[in-house]
């Protein structure tokens, strides 16, 4: 019942997004070019990417705040590398980022699980040593785009199928994480911490060091689009995406993830983050003030939450059974 | 020795940088003068107060403020100037009562004049022009837009079709800029009178493939731009010399510091070898025209600012 | 009946006798040593004056910060104060331009906190939402609306009478928000350690069912704080925006993060359950110093907020790797 | 009793596990003082202690959730350690714990199979086979079971059903359960039975944990006791009795004998008339008279914590009447209800009856605030003095009044509940399972402080699943079945069987 409940809830915020699409169209139908809906879906990419790594970490009870301060170092560190040496390939460049990201998600998850302090403390103070170092590493100063290698800006926007890589990468992590989640004892494991962390013990799985294992995840996904954003936007400087990890976590709650652990798919992260993604470049094109964006997406959090809510309220336990004749 | 503390918008803009080895390059040719650089960490007037206040404690000579916002730092300046320092704004001004006067790097009509000119002198059969600016609270911003909304029926063809913000962050400006290319399919150029700005419009035409097509131009640090003017996203573009405008500041605020000069309507004072400044009724002035950069000279220019 | 008479002792120890294990106590010590360097590190620090105006840094978050405590101590949290604070003040200075004079400002600004507290507590008591996603929704709800209403343009020429609240000063160097700060922080302490209503805050963030379930109303409770902590951030709007002397839609903008912090600094426990006044008014008191004299040496307010990190993990990292060293040996 | 005599029986085989001079200390408490436990094929070791003994932490030991301070233990003789859940089960040590370790949000498959899920070639894990497997398991234990349901739709026996197949999915020679029966009926507690003879018959080697000594002469073949973390005695069931046991476990003999009470029932408190709910009960009608004790029984998931909590004003009822002293009432709330003299203990002590965290004064003073305080102001003088006049009538055992309720046994914890209502002064006192879980001692302490509140002129609501406790302390008895009242019984027509009969909703019941 529950299961055909999310099911439902996805398919409504699925059909909310073709609507609002569809409304943009009718005014401006250059929106609904394909042109056009591959850039949204590009330009939402690490929003997508992000929500995903979210995911498992609220699924697991907890919240990573410092996603936005990872990425930023994380490519600010890569964009230094690359203007030192430009030559490094690539995959090089990807797996260093990847690693930095994991990095820094251990050791969220480091203090979370070995030291026990609370991940939303945890993450709000190391979002800002994170902002903060890469202004120690920087100087405060840009990497602008002539000191970075063209294939260095070049991989994320280079197209195959249609497609820019980067939107292939995000169709990667979702298919991935469709995986892990469904079919791997490590996505059970995240579900089954979330749900009831005492019972899970008693199955064997450690729910501190699980996670660690949804923070390192989330700071690898961070690393990673750490780089495809300093990459795409041909920048790096302290700021790049300030305020994102707001976003990412309005992603997930939109999404339908439940913020008290254990309730969660890869669609509704997905979704959640296709949502927003849709909003932000519908207003330019509809005329509507940008200044109008947040309020919209605030309002579609709390109506996202509310109406997650109902659908979830246990209605209590059914006792009574029909009145039969003769009882 | 006297102290100048230069409060820029924040810490870690290239422009700012390049304002403070002006101010550095007046101190050493000053020889009894400390510079202060400091400034918040993001561009907000709160951050620009809590800076002031330890300045203030520190008794600092002079404040030379590049201003987050034009109201909301005069009640603390005030409170400086009280006490007996030194206030002049400089780059991005602050509300008359704040200061004690303001250095514009440029006169706003000029500037005003200026970015439309960069467009128009790529367009001579005229076209659609959009702008894109920073945050909506930039005081020079607005009044630039505002000047250049004057003279622009003076370029023939030209129209501007929309003013849009990226708030200074790159992945906004960037999607603003897309916004505008999807918007105004014969959009022709991009304005952007800010440096965040024009480097993400630049990215955001070369990964349409409309290099060619539409020309982005504004104003902007050499350093930043040379890879998009090689590109072409970026035909030329404009900036009034950062090194000049923290020496002239530096110059200005240790002439009033000194003695040697008061801030007054028509007031002339001295800025070293950039000249002098004559103040205009409302205590401002102009330092110099804005320097345009292309291909022929930004290579000279790119690794000095 | 058979009952034994068998009296249990009160207390073991003396509430005195714990003194030195307390979280208040290390917090007093790291302020105490944060004023010592400071006052070694800068010849400026050591001023009235310089000191008052220092005060600033934290006076209008710790008044949030006094009723976020409570929240946070019933197991919920406002992320959303930081918006009310924006469109507390862009209520008052659309106010200003019908030409309301300074008490109708004061009124105007109470009551839009008060108002977007209630909303967050209608969401949060009656509809039974968890209160982080809520007022992460409402954060960008409330701001949002400034944004629709400023765009790009800010309200400017408050009265000069309303200036006192933010620019003013009581006696000496005692300004007004600092008199302020000083009162409230008096009137929650009672609050929260002398009265029944204080008692019932406890006992719902240790066991909200087991507190439902003993005859407190526990949702009432929680609606009455999230009113207070609008109703604190209208408060703040009327400081901060007499301090501006004007209104832009991102004023204050980050500023609930500020104040979560100095809570989880002053030693309330996110989760619930625990938590003090004196220590949230200290780590009002370290933050501030710690602001103002790395200010005075001029160090970048990133490298600043670094050591504030590092400060709220260590706090709480550094007497837990302390005792697992214990522990080992 | 002879010690000795036990082990040099020479029909013993050797042990599979053996356990001996296991320590367990958590802070302030040796849960576990040098415990010794062995545990033989085909044998169920019946493991009984009074409350707080020492029983599941030896459990909790053996399933590598807790880790021994100190001691050794034997598997096939050979030493060996468990340092996660994951080691012991892989040890073939399988349990059903004491409290439901189950997940909500799985499937009934994924919850029988969470850890140890079947692989594909791939090292995914193989959903149709996991549902298969635990459809097999499900049908095994006589469980009509969908593997592919959400947990949460399961009613409570169903979710221990799937506790018990996750137990068995895991090949073990040992298993162990805690307290199995106590949220099972009647007819799942004979079909556990079997259970138990068929592992047996298997040769895994059994450790049962109850309190109910009925349960244990059924089923086990050897006992072992602990008492306050200390190993006391271990043999074959046949050779001691039922009062050697309680001797052994309480170290002095227990009176069973239910207090005796002179009915002297006047006027109606409390008044309930076609009191319904739209899913959990319908159609309750009774009174309540002063100093009367009124009994409910019912299977387990009848609905009668439910309807108490309607009365307490936890959830709403949809229609019906409530009076109290003869005036019509409505209770929107647990402060209304508390305000007109009606209060409830609940089952859950943990979670609904303490506030773990608050020590024992506050937590005794939390409903009558109002009274120990002036003008909303705290006065603590008043509030220790009113605490420590009921615990003192409670002979509440703790170091002292300042102490987290939380440090406390659950025995004490209930004392602490009780105590709470107590200095409300209240009119009607509803008891929900008041001794679940309780010790023999502590249970006596319970059953006399209950009469004598009656006495004074308290009215009590006692709901309870043991049928001994029902008979011995009600003055009438109400028996529900699926949220609907069927039988209202008293003097002569109260009898064992005529409980069950209207509770099982059966015509007749073979005894
Ligand atoms: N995690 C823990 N922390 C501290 N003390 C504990 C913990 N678990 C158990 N104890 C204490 O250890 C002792 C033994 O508890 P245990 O649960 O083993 O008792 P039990 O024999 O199972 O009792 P019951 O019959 O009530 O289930 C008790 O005093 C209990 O309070
Ligand atoms: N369907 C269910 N899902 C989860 N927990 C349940 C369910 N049914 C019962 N429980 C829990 O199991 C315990 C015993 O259940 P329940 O309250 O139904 O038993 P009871 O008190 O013996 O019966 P009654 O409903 O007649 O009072 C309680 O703690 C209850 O919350
Ligand atoms: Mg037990
Ligand atoms: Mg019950």
């Amino acid at each position: 019942m529950i299961k055909r409940f999310l099911i439902a809830r996805e398919t409504l915020l699925l059909g909310v997004i073709l609507l609002l699409i569809a409304l943009v169209a009718s005014r401006f139908p250059g929106f609904v070019s394909a042109g056009n809906l591959v850039n949204v879906f590009n330009d939402t990419a690490p929003l997508i990417i992000l929500a995903l790594g979210q995911m498992v970490v609220i699924v697991t009870r907890c919240i990573d705040l410092s996603v936005a301060g990872n990425l930023a170092l994380t490519g600010m560190a890569v964009a230094m590398l690359n203007s030192v040496a430009p030559g490094l390939p690539i995959p090089i460049i990807l797996t260093i980022s990847i690693l930095l990201g994991a990095g820094m998600g251990l050791m969220n998850g480091l203090l979370v699980w070995k030291l026990e302090i609370p991940p939303i403390v945890v993450t709000l103070g190391t979002m800002t040593i994170f902002r903060g170092i890469i202004f120690l590493i920087s100087d405060g100063k840009w990497v602008n785009a002539h000191e970075m290698s063209a294939s260095f800006t070049g991989f994320p926007r280079a197209e195959t199928m249609g497609l820019p890589v980067m939107s292939w990468i995000a169709i990667g992590v979702s298919l991935m994480f469709l995986l892990l989640i469904t079919r791997t004892s490590l996505g059970r494991a995240f579900f089954a911490v979330g749900g009831n962390p005492h019972a899970a013990v008693y199955t064997g799985i450690n729910v501190g060091k699980t996670q660690c294992a949804a923070f390192v995840i989330s700071g690898a996904l961070a690393g990673l689009v750490g780089y495809l954003w300093v990459a795409r936007y041909a920048v790096a400087y302290v700021d790049i995406a300030g305020g994102f990890e707001l976003e990412v976590v309005a992603a997930c709650v939109i999404g339908g993830i439940s913020i008290a652990g254990g309730l969660g798919s890869v669609g509704g992260a997905v979704l959640g983050a296709l949502f927003l993604g849709v909003v932000k470049n519908a207003l330019p094109v509809v005329h509507i003030s940008p200044f109008w964006q947040l309020a919209i997406s605030g309002a579609a959090i709390v109506i996202a939450v509310t109406f997650n809510a109902r659908s979830n309220r246990s209605s209590g336990r059914v006792i009574l059974k029909p009145a039969r004749s003769n009882s | 020795d006297m102290r100048i503390a230069v409060v820029v918008k924040a810490l870690g803009i290239g422009f700012f940088e390049a304002a403070a080895k002006g101010a550095e390059e007046a101190a050493s040719e000053l020889g009894d003068v400390e510079i202060i650089y400091t400034g918040p960490t993001d561009t907000t007037a709160e951050g620009q107060i809590e800076v002031i206040n330890a300045l203030i404690a520190q008794r600092v000579d002079a404040i030379a403020i590049s201003a987050n916002d034009t109201d909301a730092l005069v009640p603390a300046l005030k409170k400086a100037m009280a006490r007996g320092i030194t206030v002049i704004s400089w780059d991005s001004g602050v509300a008359a009562e704040g200061r004690q006067m303001h250095l514009n790097p440029s006169s706003n009509p000029l500037i005003g004049n200026m970015i439309v000119k960069l467009a128009a002198d790529h367009l001579p059969e005229g076209g659609d022009v959009a702008v894109l600016s920073a945050s909506s609270t930039a005081t020079n911003q607005n009044i630039w837009i505002d000047e250049m909304n004057k003279v622009v029926g003076n370029y023939q063809g030209i129209n501007v079709v929309a003013t849009v913000y990226g708030d200074d962050l790159a992945d906004k400006s960037y999607r603003e800029a897309n916004g505008l290319m999807q918007t105004y399919p014969n959009l022709k150029a991009i304005i952007a009178p800010t440096t965040v700005g024009i480097v993400a419009a630049a990215q955001a035409v070369a990964d349409a493939g409309k290099i060619g097509q539409i020309n982005v131009t504004g104003l902007a640090l050499p350093s930043e731009m040379a890879g998009h003017i090689a590109s072409g996203a970026s035909k030329s573009f404009a900036i009034w010399n950062p090194i000049d405008l923290g020496y002239s500041a530096t110059m200005l605020a240790y002439n009033l510091a000194k003695g040697n000069a008061v801030a007054a309507p028509g007031a002339k004072i001295s800025m070293g070898r950039m000249g002098s400044l004559t103040l205009d009724e409302k205590t401002e002035g102009a330092m110099a025209d804005p320097f345009v950069y292309d291909a022929s000279n930004i290579d000279a220019f790119k690794t000095i600012f | 009946m058979n009952l034994k008479t068998r009296s249990l002792p009160d207390r073991l120890h003396s509430p005195r006798s714990q003194v030195f294990k307390n979280w208040e106590t290390l917090l007093f010590a790291v302020a105490v040593s944060i004023f010592v360097v400071n006052s070694f590190a800068s010849p400026y620090f050591l001023d009235a004056w310089g000191l008052s105006d220092a005060t600033f840094n934290f006076t209008e978050k710790a008044m949030i910060a006094f009723a976020m405590a409570l929240l946070i101590i019933t197991g919920e949290i406002d992320l959303s104060v930081a918006s009310i604070i924006a469109l507390a003040s862009t209520a008052m200075g659309a106010g200003l331009q019908l030409g309301l004079g300074t008490t109708e400002l004061v009124f105007i600004g109470l009551a839009v906190g008060l108002l977007c507290g209630a909303f967050n507590a209608v969401l949060v008591t009656v509809l039974g939402l968890p209160s982080i996603v809520v007022t992460i929704g409402t954060m960008s709800l409330f701001r949002g609306i400034s944004y629709i209403v400023l765009g790009d343009q800010a309200y400017r020429g408050y009265p000069p009478d309303f200036a006192f609240f933010g620019q003013g000063y009581v006696f000496w160097v005692f300004s007004f928000e600092l008199v302020l700060f000083a009162v409230l922080a008096l009137i929650y302490g009672i609050l929260l350690h002398k009265t029944n209503f204080g008692r019932t805050i406890y006992a719902i963030g240790n066991n909200p069912t087991g507190a439902l379930f003993s005859g407190i109303r526990v949702q009432r409770v929680k609606f009455i704080l999230f009113l207070l902590t609008g109703l604190m951030s209208g408060v703040a709007a009327i400081c901060l925006t007499s301090r501006l002397g004007s209104t832009r839609p991102s004023i204050g903008a980050g500023m609930e993060l500020e104040v979560i912090t100095m809570v989880v600094l002053g030693g309330v426990n996110i989760l619930g359950g625990s938590g003090t006044i004196l220590g949230v008014v200290l780590a009002a008191f370290v933050m501030g110093l710690v602001t103002f004299g790395f200010g005075l040496l001029n160090v970048p307010g990133i490298v600043m907020s670094i050591f504030i990190g590092l400060l709220l993990i260590g706090v709480i990292a550094l007497p837990r790797l302390w005792k697992m060293f214990l522990n080992r040996r | 009793m002879p010690q000795q005599q036990t082990l040099t029986d020479k029909e013993m085989t050797l042990p599979i596990l053996q356990l001996s001079g296991i320590v367990k200390i958590f802070p302030g408490v040796k849960a576990l003082d040098k415990v010794s436990l062995n545990l033989y094929p085909g044998q169920v070791t019946a493991l009984v202690g009074e409350n707080g003994a020492g029983k599941s932490t030896i459990v909790k030991v053996l399933t590598g959730i807790y880790q021994p301070d100190d001691g050794e233990i034997l598997l096939d003789g050979q030493a060996i350690n468990f340092p996660t859940a994951h080691h012991a089960s892989a040890a073939g040590i399988t349990a059903i714990h004491q409290e439901t370790v189950l997940f909500d949000d799985l499937t009934v498959a994924e919850n029988i199979f969470i850890g140890h899920a079947p692989r594909t070639k791939l090292g995914l894990i193989d959903t149709q086979e996991t549902s298969k497997l635990a459809q097999q398991l499900l049908q095994g234990i006589g469980a009509d079971i969908d593997p592919s349901i959400r947990l949460r739709d399961l009613g409570i026996a169903s979710k221990h059903m799937v506790a018990i197949a996750r137990a068995l999915s895991i090949d073990a020679r040992v298993v162990i359960m805690d307290e199995p029966t106590a949220a099972l009926s009647y007819k799942e507690i004979q079909e556990l039975y079997e259970l138990v003879e068929q592992l047996k018959s298997q040769g895994k080697a059994i450790l049962f944990i109850s309190h109910k000594f009925d349960e244990i002469f059924e089923i086990a073949d050897r006992f072992n006791v602990f008492r306050d973390g200390q190993f006391i005695d271990e043999g074959k069931i046949e050779s001691v009795t039922e009062a050697d046991l309680v001797q052994l476990m309480v170290g002095r003999s227990v009176n069973k004998i239910y207090p005796q009470r002179q009915e002297k029932i006047c006027e109606d408190v409390l008044e309930v008339k076609s009191y319904c709910h739209p899913t959990e009960f319908d159609d309750i009608n009774f009174t309540l008279g002063r100093g009367e004790i009124l009994g409910f029984y019912g299977l387990v998931g009848a609905g009668r914590s439910e309807l108490m909590q309607s009365l307490f004003g936890i959830t709403k009822p949809s229609d019906g009447i409530v009076k109290i002293g003869g005036e019509i009432t409505t209770i929107r709330s647990p402060a209304d209800a508390v305000g007109h003299g009606i209060v409830y203990v609940p089952e859950d002590r943990g979670k609904q009856g303490v506030v773990i965290g608050l020590p024992i004064f506050q937590n005794v003073t939390l409903p009558s605030l109002s009274q120990t305080s002036q003008k909303g102001f705290i006065r603590l003088a008043e509030e220790f003095k009113l605490a420590r006049e009921y615990t003192q009538r409670l002979d509440l055992r703790a170091s002292s009044l300042d102490q987290d309720v939380g440090n406390l046994s659950g025995g004490n914890q209930q004392k602490v509940v009780i105590a709470k209502w107590l200095a409300t002064q209240p009119k009607v006192i509803i008891l929900d399972e008041p001794t679940k879980g309780i010790d023999i001692g502590s249970k006596a302490a319970v059953h006399e402080f209950m009469s004598d509140l009656a006495e004074q002129g308290l009215s009590v609501i006692m709901v309870s699943s043991e049928i001994p406790e029902v008979l011995g302390m009600s003055d009438r008895v109400i028996v529900m079945r699926e949220g609907r009242m069927v039988a209202e019984l008293a003097g002569d027509d109260l009898s064992p069987e005529a409980l069950i009969r209207h509770a099982a909703g059966i015509g007749e019941v073979n005894p």
